[in-house]
């Protein structure tokens, strides 16, 4: 609902994501100061912010394929990986500069969702779910079998840092940027895909893929072109990953990485773009904070002893996510649209 | 009706169509056509094959023996998306609409098969993308008026009752640009007065769009009053066709269907 | 020979072990149509019941097993209650995602409750294995084997010949029309935890007698998930042919295949031959087929 | 910096403070060791401190992070990490530590120490990161040597080795004896390598194999859980093939799984670092010293003697540097230096760890190591041997 | 004695969506009531907020009150509901489509005390509705529309409620098969079961019930006995699709004009 005296004039203004001037003030703010940030706020913001740029474009791909075209999707960290993997192979071999192989780590993820979106076409719901289980274990298995001249086996490999005439993209800084630029293009695009006629064909076949077929819509090729665009992000964001930390191992793209993707994006609202987001900056807040907070606590309450403190807040981290999911099961952006809509007709009751 | 190298083809025709589940009978050599700008009304008794008939031909079936044709083209085995590119649309029995989605986007989603845009243009939104949208939204807002559910218009439609849900599938329908439209129970669930509306929007879409319908309906009233001919099913078989005057007498239809 | 007959006869006794881990999902699939991902961590909590029982409290075996079985019902019943009734009425598809987050939350819980420690496991089945000739067979695996048989030939009368199963499979189709049928959804759910808790609690008995438990026990929960969806999420018979099959496999390509290649392909094996069934039948060998009507 | 002096009382007496980052694992795999671990390491801190500290006018203060084990933690937390303490040297704990930061530590100048043998993986030349430690595949070839020579008589050590693929760092583990036994057929046969679980359904016949292929000893440095299950096979199986383990798995955390160190009746743990067994060595009387007056808590194990080695190795790093570079100034570049300047003895770290001579070459050292051998002789664990040396092995 | 009572009740979907606006309305025992209105008049509402099921809809009951046989039931939960004896026949189709037409029916009966009644139960409603009995087998899910609507009155039946609420029970049969299906509610109500019936079939909806209420927008806008209703001539018009002189219109005729209601002004 719009707010009262905002009346769209065409089809495309009607389109538009942002919609007041206030939107649009707040939007600039937002960008300009995430770009200052590196002078306003601390190295170790910036790190969690560089953590937290990867992960949205994960989750965001994520969001697209399982939010979106509803197929539930447990190997993100595989399809991350493989970006992660690609990205360094490249650099680390060819030296080929980042500006290729993040796209390239995108799309040779992309090609690995694809293959498993292509069993979607068959394979519906859980099954599904459970299968894309099976991505997990499989890029782990390959990863530690093929020969370890090709993906560095269990030795994984060391990645050189982003160069772009003559800069050198290392320290969380000069990092940030990279990412900012990144992120920013992926989630654009985001907005731009799921608003497109793509996204609604996703819609179309989550909410009801027989109808879907019936409309003209290519069940089985939607369906994989979900996976390829999901695993597209997160191969980019695999590939951000192994820029940051410059060395891959098997062991950083696990199962449980992909289950706190899914989990990003239940928190933050399935099927919203600004959910993802919103999922990832509160899993990541949570854990940030118990790294940060779990030490001076043991610390000052030293009679509980550091055990018990930082056991107990894995128990938080679990609570809270298992929490958010009870209380408010269509995630965070639904409890927003909600409130949206009795603001804008209050003092009306409905 | 189109002619082809001196054939005259009919826009639709199910030749000899047999359909079987197990050792149910839903289609026994099944044979329909209908000519260009006509209503065809099927009817008969529950479980007769009327709704198979028409996944047959939307391709959702595949029939045992016999062949779809469009236009003159074999359309059998055909997976349903293809044939909807064809220009088959339908409506459906119940509703299968995208029940999260507002009225609007699940006609844009009609007109998916339309659009052109690549996922690379999606993805950058540059200018032919915003174009398309903007075109087609303005064909989709079109059927809206057209149908009258202005109102709702960005209502999600799993909140809409029963009747209006049937008006926007028909109105997905329509978005598609069909060139043969097939409606299942297109007026299950509504009153007469509702009925009425919808009848007078099938007639204006026949006047404005000149494309065939088939319609399967239980209210004989409509039936009797808006078909050019009628086909009875029952048992998965023909058992009469002709005109609506005839069928009425028809003493066979009588004993199986109207009572 | 005797050794390749030997390891087809153990690969399937492991298989029967991941089936019977699998019939936790499969029950509480077939009650309530959510599928739950923390299956593995039930099996943990299982275990360290048994332990505490045990090892803890020193209860002799024949007092610790059924009081361990009662206590992992109360558990199974509490997580429910907390977790899963307020979504009564929700999509399936929230409960199954807070599943997700009970995955998560039960990792802290046991790790806070009973400490990060590697803990020793009670000997339940005796140690010695049963020896046929030149073969032996581990009596763990035997007994839980034959149990595992019993249970799901048990569970499996009773979702499908009778009538309470049947009012649990209607839930399992329809929350809100069991609801509008007068069948209690909470009430199915709650006994579908109950005995999922307790399925679990028996896998870990005959799982760990005689080892360790640690947290990582919970990955059993993944390694028997091929066997669910090669079974089919609605059948608790087809479980048996499920885990016989991917134990026979697994066991003949760790013991076999592995040594050649150098690697551990054993342990994606299940993954692999889930992969191809589903393929091929997409809802696995018995599972109840996705119905598409216009 | 509330916290590090909460934790560490400033003494009025000292005029410099350096700070030194602890990377921990209290809630992720490692939680079971974590708080001894800490107490072993933290302990000669303080010792430190009080001692030599006092002496040079140098208090060395610390703080701990919480790392999950997981290198996006690191990798999130390093920054803070740098800016609020400016650490001359990282206390690390294992492999995320190592991904997340090897390639970051070069540019930041700053040296972290580990307390367990190293990786293949690791093995590159001019590291920032070093082990006490070399490789586990050095340790176990070590052992097995001293095996073979214990056994006597012709031929090679029939040896299997039992690892696990859901981490990298155990795959590393067989593929380093896996080389080494290749490029030294006379000295080790290898008979099996065998893939497993972290948590074993059942090893019966995999044992079975290694029984059939009459091996003389079983290498498992992965974890206890496999260990006890290999155990429990073997006693299946009849056999009482002697299993060796490393220290994070060693005899008495695999004892105690299986219910009593008397199962483990003649097997042996080996590693490069002080066995914490019963004897009265030079160890056992530091770690004494320690709980007598530093307010060490830990009991003595293995897993202490981890931390007090790891802890030992830092503060002689850090003392040989202000011995060359003096008191004040220090930066984690001169730490560094001071490790190749020469050699860390034995007595130095009070026999917790052999004489190591570090080279830019490696992050371990390449020349001189030894392991030492520990056994259940009647249900007790005993030094079997000490100083046992390590072959040359070959980077693979 | 009332069976069903509802006092000024509004429902509200989603905290913001008002679709009942205050109703009220009274059901006495062995009666049959019809509920007629337009598409999206509140009808589907009102049954739900009866029967318990609007919380899956993220609906609640916001004011007012239900009674009933003695009992406030709004807000309660389905199950508990069905306890007190109504039985709610939802639109949509619902049946459970992975179990065969006769397990169907059995989960209707799942709260009959002996297998002997059941079996009763089910050859009386295979005897009312002899398609059924054809049909025992069939998985339910690939049903025909009409079969699958036969099959959930069958359902209802099952359960021997004192009141069954059943939302337009003729929507997809066929002629002959509404005449079938009224007998069987005939035959019901003259066993002594009360009826709650919302249908848009309004001339056989009057033929069986002895009160109506007409609804719009959330609101009851006319009610009364149901063979004065049918006597109304807004009624005949909208309702019964014949004009005030009784005839039938012909659907082609229909010119492009908006009638207006004339109880709305
Ligand atoms: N997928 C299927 N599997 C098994 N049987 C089916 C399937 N689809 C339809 N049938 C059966 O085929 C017969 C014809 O069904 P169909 O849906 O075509 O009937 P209909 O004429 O549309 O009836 P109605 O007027 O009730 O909608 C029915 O008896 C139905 O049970
Ligand atoms: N789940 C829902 N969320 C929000 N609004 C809803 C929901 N369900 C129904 N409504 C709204 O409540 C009003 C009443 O709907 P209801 O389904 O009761 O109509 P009805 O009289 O049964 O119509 P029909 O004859 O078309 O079935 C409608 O305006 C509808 O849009
Ligand atoms: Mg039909
Ligand atoms: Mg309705």
């Amino acid at each position: 609902m719009d707010p009262s005296g905002i009346f769209p004039t065409s089809y495309r203004s009607d389109r538009r994501i942002i919609r007041t001037r206030w939107q649009v003030l707040a939007l600039v703010l937002f960008m300009a100061l995430l770009l200052l940030a590196p002078y306003l706020v601390s190295g170790r913001i910036i790190a969690i912010l560089n953590m937290m740029m990867i992960s949205a474009v994960i989750a965001v791909g994520l969001q697209i394929c399982t939010g979106y075209a509803g197929q539930i999707n447990l190997g993100q960290a595989a399809f991350m990986g493989v970006g992660a993997y690609t990205a360094s192979i490249l650099a680390s071999k060819t030296g080929l500069t980042f500006l290729l192989t993040i796209p390239l780590a995108g799309l040779s993820a992309a090609l690995f969702g694809f293959l498993f979106g292509l069993t979607a076409a068959r394979i519906k719901g859980f099954y599904l779910a459970l299968t894309t289980i099976a991505a997990q274990f499989l890029f782990h298995f390959a990863v530690l079998n093929l020969p370890s001249t090709w993906m560095g086996g269990s030795n994984g490999i060391t990645v050189p840092p982003a160069e772009l005439f003559g800069l050198r993209f290392v320290g969380e800084t000069a990092q940030f940027y990279m990412n900012f630029a990144v992120t920013a293009i992926m989630v654009a695009g985001a907005f731009g895909i799921v608003r497109s006629r793509f996204g609604r064909a996703f819609v179309a076949v989550r909410d009801d893929d027989v109808a879907a077929g019936i409309m003209g819509i290519n069940v089985a090729a939607t369906k994989a072109n979900a996976f390829l665009i999901g695993a597209f992000y997160a191969g980019v964001g695999g590939a951000l990953w192994a820029y940051l930390i410059r060395f891959v191992g098997v062991d950083q793209f696990t199962l449980f990485h992909s289950i706190f993707f899914v989990a990003m994006i239940i928190v933050g609202g399935m099927g919203s773009i600004v959910g993802a987001l919103v999922g990832v900056f509160i899993i990541r807040i949570i854990q940030e904070i118990i790294a940060t907070v779990g030490p001076n606590i043991a610390d000052s309450v030293s009679f509980l002893g550091g055990d018990i403190v930082f056991a107990g807040m894995n128990v938080v981290l679990g609570g809270v996510i298992a929490l958010f999911m009870i209380l408010e099961p269509k995630g965070l952006m639904h409890r927003w649209n909600i409130m949206k809509s009795s603001y804008r007709i209050w003092p009306f009751p409905y | 009706m189109t002619t082809n190298g001196g054939i005259v083809s009919s826009p639709l025709a199910v030749r000899g169509a047999t359909l079987k589940f197990g050792g149910v009978t839903a289609l026994d050599d099944v044979s329909i056509s209908i000519n260009d700008d006509e209503l065809l009304a099927i009817i008969g008794p529950n479980g007769a094959g009327k709704t198979s008939l028409l996944n047959v031909t939307a391709g959702f079936y595949r029939p045992q023996k016999g062949r779809v044709e469009l236009s003159g083209q074999d359309v059998t085995g055909l997976r349903v998306d293809q044939i909807a590119r064809r220009g088959l649309a339908r409506t459906f029995q119940g509703t299968h609409l995208f029940a999260g989605q507002t009225v609007v986007e699940n006609i844009m989603i009609g007109r998916h098969m339309l659009m052109k845009s690549n996922v690379i243009q999606a993805f950058f939104q540059f200018g032919p993308v915003m174009r398309e949208e903007s075109e087609h939204r303005e064909a989709a807002e079109e059927i809206i008026d057209f149908l009258e559910i202005e109102a709702i218009r960005n209502r999600p439609v799993g909140t809409l009752g029963y009747g209006l849900r049937k008006r926007v599938d028909l109105g997905r329908a329509l978005a598609q640009e069909p060139s043969i439209l097939l409606m299942d129970e297109p007026m299950a669930g509504m009153n007469s007065e509702e009925k009425e509306d919808l009848a007078r929007f099938i007639l204006d879409v026949r006047e404005a769009r000149k494309i065939p319908v088939v319609l399967v309906e239980h209210d004989m009233g409509v039936v009797m009053d808006l078909a050019d001919r009628i086909v009875v099913l029952d048992f998965g078989r023909v058992i009469a066709e002709g005109t609506p005057e005839e069928i009425q007498k028809d003493p066979a239809v009588i004993k199986a269907y109207l009572g | 020979m005797v050794y390749f007959i030997n390891d087809i006869i153990t690969g399937a006794l492991i298989g029967l072990l991941y089936s019977l881990v699998a019939m936790g999902f499969v029950v509480i699939y077939r009650a309530s149509k959510v599928f739950n991902f923390a299956q593995g961590e039930l099996v943990i909590i299982g275990g360290f019941i048994v332990w505490f029982t045990t090892m803890q409290a020193g209860l002799s075996l024949w007092l610790s097993i059924p009081l361990s079985l009662v206590l992992a019902g109360l558990v199974g019943y509490a997580i429910e209650r907390i977790f899963l009734t307020k979504l009564i009425g929700e999509s399936v598809f929230s409960m199954v995602m807070v599943t997700v987050g009970l995955l998560i939350l039960l990792r802290g819980l046991v790790l806070l409750v009973f400490g990060p420690a590697v803990r020793p496991f009670p000997i339940i089945f005796p140690l010695k294995p049963l020896f046929l000739g030149d073969m032996l067979i581990p009596m763990n695996l035997l007994m839980g084997g034959i149990i595992t048989i019993v249970a799901a030939v048990g569970l499996s009368w009773f979702f499908n010949r009778t009538r309470s199963g049947l009012r649990m499979t209607a839930v399992a189709e329809d929350h809100v029309v069991a609801s509008s049928m007068g069948i209690s959804v909470k009430g199915s759910i709650a006994f579908a935890w109950v005995l999922g808790a307790i399925l679990s609690t028996i896998g870990a008995m005959i799982f760990l007698s005689g080892k360790s438990l640690t947290f990582l026990a919970s990955d059993i929960g993944f390694a028997a998930l091929p066997v669910a969806l090669f079974a089919g999420l609605e059948s608790i018979g087809g479980l048996i042919l499920a885990g016989v099959i991917i134990g026979i496999a697994q066991s003949l390509t760790t013991n076999y295949l592995d040594p050649l290649i150098g690697g551990s392909l054993g342990s994606v094996v299940p993954y692999i031959i889930m992969l191809a069934i589903l393929l091929i039948r997409p809802t696995g060998l018995f599972g109840w087929r996705t119905i598409e009507r216009v | 910096a509330i916290a590090v002096a909460a934790s560490m009382p400033l003494k009025a007496q000292a005029e410099t403070n350096y700070n030194l980052a602890l990377l921990s694992d209290f809630s992720g795999p490692y939680a079971d060791i974590m708080p001894v671990l800490a107490g072993g390491r933290e302990a000669v801190f303080t010792w430190w401190n009080e001692t030599r500290g006092k002496e040079l006018g140098v208090t060395l203060n610390y703080k701990n992070y919480e790392t999950r084990y997981d290198a996006a933690q690191v990798a999130s937390l390093w920054p803070g990490i740098k800016s609020e303490l400016n650490p001359i040297a990282v206390v690390g704990l294992g492999g995320p530590d190592v991904a997340a930061l090897s390639e970051r530590l070069p540019e930041d100048k700053i040296p972290m120490f580990m307390a367990t043998a190293s990786y293949g993986f690791a093995w590159k030349p001019d590291s920032w990161i070093f082990n006490p430690r070399p490789t586990y595949s050095h340790e176990s070839a070590g052992f097995l040597n001293w095996m073979r020579e214990q056994r006597g008589g012709d031929g090679p050590l029939k040896v299997a080795i039992l690892a696990s693929e859901a981490s990298p760092a155990y795959v590393d583990m067989a593929k380093g004896l896996e080389l080494y036994a290749e490029e030294h057929p006379e000295e080790i046969d290898l008979v099996e390598v065998i893939y497993t679980e972290v948590q074993p359904t059942d090893l019966t016949g995999q044992m079975r194999r290694v029984v059939r292929a009459r091996a003389e000893a079983l290498v498992i440095q992965t974890n206890t859980s496999i260990v006890v299950a290999a155990k429990r096979g073997l006693q299946a199986n009849g056999s009482s093939i002697p299993i060796m383990m490393s220290s994070h798995n060693g005899l008495p955390a695999s004892g105690g799984a299986l219910g009593g160190l008397d199962q483990l009746e003649g097997d042996f743990e080996a590693y490069g670092m002080a066995i914490a067994a019963d004897e009265d060595t030079p160890a056992r009387q530091f770690y004494e010293t320690l709980v007598a007056d530093h307010g060490l808590k830990a009991p003595w194990n293995v897993v202490t003697a981890m931390g007090v080695s790891q802890g030992l190795f830092v503060v002689t790093v850090i003392d040989h540097a202000i011995e060359a570079n003096g008191a004040e100034g220090l930066t984690g570049e001169m730490v560094r230096e001071a490790l190749f300047a020469g050699p860390i003895t034995t007595e130095e770290t009070h026999g917790f760890l052999p004489s190591l001579t570090f080279t830019p070459d490696a992050p371990f050292p390449l020349e001189g190591l030894k392991v030492n051998v520990g056994t259940v002789k009647d249900g007790k664990i005993t030094i079997e041997a000490t100083g046992v040396d390590v072959p040359d092995v070959q980077k693979w | 004695m009332t069976m069903l009572e509802l006092n000024n009740v509004e429902v509200t979907y989603s905290d913001v969506i008002l679709a009942l606006k205050g109703v009220s309305m009274t059901v006495s025992e062995g009666q049959c009531i019809a509920l007629l209105g337009g598409n999206g008049a509140g009808k589907s509402t009102t049954l739900k907020a009866i029967s318990g099921t609007l919380k899956s809809e993220d609906g609640t009951v916001s004011a007012g009150s239900i009674v009933l046989d003695g009992t406030p039931v709004q807000n309660m939960e389905a199950s508990e509901v069905v306890k007190n004896g109504l039985i709610h026949v939802m639109e949509g189709r619902r049946v459970l489509r992975h179990l065969t037409s006769e397990q169907n029916l059995i989960v209707g009966g799942h709260m009959v005390p002996n297998s002997a009644e059941l079996k009763n139960r089910l050859d009386h409603v295979y005897t009312l509705m002899p398609r059924l009995a054809d049909l025992r087998n069939r998985t339910s899910g690939f049903m025909s529309g009409g079969e699958q609507q036969l099959l959930l009155i069958g359902r209802a039946m099952m359960a021997k409620p004192k009141i069954i609420a059943i939302d337009e029970p003729s929507l997809g049969l066929a002629p002959m098969m509404i005449r079938d299906v009224y007998e069987v509610l005939k035959q019901l109500k003259s066993e002594g079961t009360t009826f709650f019936l919302v249908e848009q079939n309004s001339a056989a909806a009057l033929s069986i019930a002895d009160y109506a209420y007409v609804m719009e927008n959330g609101r009851i806008v006319m009610d009364g006995p149901a063979d004065k209703l049918a006597d109304n001539e807004d009624i005949k018009e909208f309702y019964l699709g014949v004009t005030a002189s009784g005839e039938r219109k012909s659907y082609r005729e229909i010119k492009h004009y908006r009638r207006r209601k004339r109880w709305l002004g």
